[in-house]
């Protein structure tokens, strides 16, 4: 067994990771169902800048096969958990510009509550759990990975994080 | 120690990709030669190479092919071993 | 003093009110901002069904100038409590199909908390406070005006709301 | 009883404007005659006029023009006044 190159897809057919830009407008436009009276769209986006600091752009790194696998997982089991119709997300990997999307989630269900606390959940254990790095270059030309996870100085285990309330 | 392919016997080498910040301590894609039976020894090993890493090192977590391994995982010489610092976070 | 036909525009200077299909990727595409790292989207939707029964289409009638005074309150609290650099939100009147899109609520801040807390609370204010009222129309031909907010039964007051919580 | 407009005293009528759920028990757009000073006796009015519409009307709420007004706001006669039954909530 050689890991594979390709990414597994999401729920809804796409990848999971991509290199190219998101669209988001499509996958918005996908993501609909008659039984579904909410969707939850989350895109998380490259800001202009890092604690004050000026940012020329991003660039995210990822151990592909776990990454995807494990979004994957992430979503089969929101999608679970809540009753969800849709579950889909995708992370970018390579250069982003500020303004960019790098990752984008997308819940729908019945009623509202669920499609929230399912995004919010799928979001924070992608960010916390998945195998996806991000350098921020700086407009100065010095770049820095970081901004990193830091549950485990609390956890004490560095699969153990710490999440806010998923409803 | 076993000998490999015909050749006389050698070191054990394990091949090793690094992510993200341990780059900065590390190629990308590299071989270390030594006896690691598990992931604690895999660490001392390459602090050995890098002691700058050590503390990079205490958060990260390993993986073969598509899974994480843990502390009990056996490693063998043809695993590609992923060192995996924490993720991207907030 | 008439009361004004014109519906108040929201934050962004879209209408808050439309007769006319809401131009979801429109006001998603406009929702960016350099310094918003997120950017967190709802969008209500009709389903084809209201507790099993076959829905046909809704219609969606509002007192307009209060309704439109209101979500424009509601969406400027929003963006002061939470600092988001943005908040807009649309909400049809007249007849909506099933999966066509009743209302949408956009926010956008420098971290993910705050545009989902913001979110979740314009769109809980709008569906209990603002003069919206919803008809479902089933597929037997009978109608219905209800799923109504029935706060006020608890509460004791007509003007007291239950929400979950806002973050 | 004030003389309106020249003509003979008559007794007061008001506009109202129901929505929704109340447009099942009364027109979308009425006057109602009779003397109402404020929220609780223009309700004793209109169950007055059609008493099915009482449990419905404990529940509403009132505005005139873009403001709600609650039962200490004394009615004007060229005020509309405008009934809200409850939002459509979930």
């Amino acid at each position: 067994m050689t890991p594979s190159l390709s990414f597994r897809p999401a729920v809804g057919g796409r990848e999971v990771l991509s290199a190219e830009p998101i669209d988001m407008v499509g996958m918005l436009a996908g993501a609909h169902h008659p039984g579904a009276g909410a969707v939850v769209l989350f895109s998380g986006e490259v800001r202009d800048n890092n604690r004050g600091r000026p940012v020329s752009h991003l660039e995210y790194e990822a151990y592909a096969p776990l990454a995807a696998k494990m979004i994957g997982e992430i979503l089969a089991e929101a999608k679970t958990r809540w009753s969800l119709q849709i579950a889909v997300a995708q992370h970018r990997t390579g250069v982003v510009a500020v303004g960019d999307t790098a990752v984008v989630v997308i819940t729908a269900s019945a009623h509202r509550s669920e499609a929230y606390a399912a995004n919010r959940y799928i979001i924070d254990r992608i960010k916390h759990e998945a195998p996806i790095w991000k350098c921020e270059h700086y407009a100065d030309g010095t770049h820095e990975w970081g901004n990193n996870c830091n549950c485990h100085a609390v956890t004490g285990d560095v699969s153990k994080h710490i999440y806010e309330s998923h409803g | 120690m076993t000998p490999m392919s015909g050749l006389r016997p050698k070191e054990r080498t394990m091949k090793i990709h690094v992510y993200a910040g341990l780059k900065d301590y590390f190629e990308p894609e590299f071989e270390v030669e030594g006896e690691a039976r598990n992931t604690d020894e895999l660490k001392t090993l390459l602090v050995a190479i890098n002691g700058k890493a050590e503390a990079m090192l205490s958060s990260c977590r390993f993986a073969v092919e598509e899974g994480f391994i843990d502390n009990a995982y056996k490693l063998n010489s043809h695993d590609t071993i992923v060192i995996i610092p924490p993720s991207s976070g907030g």
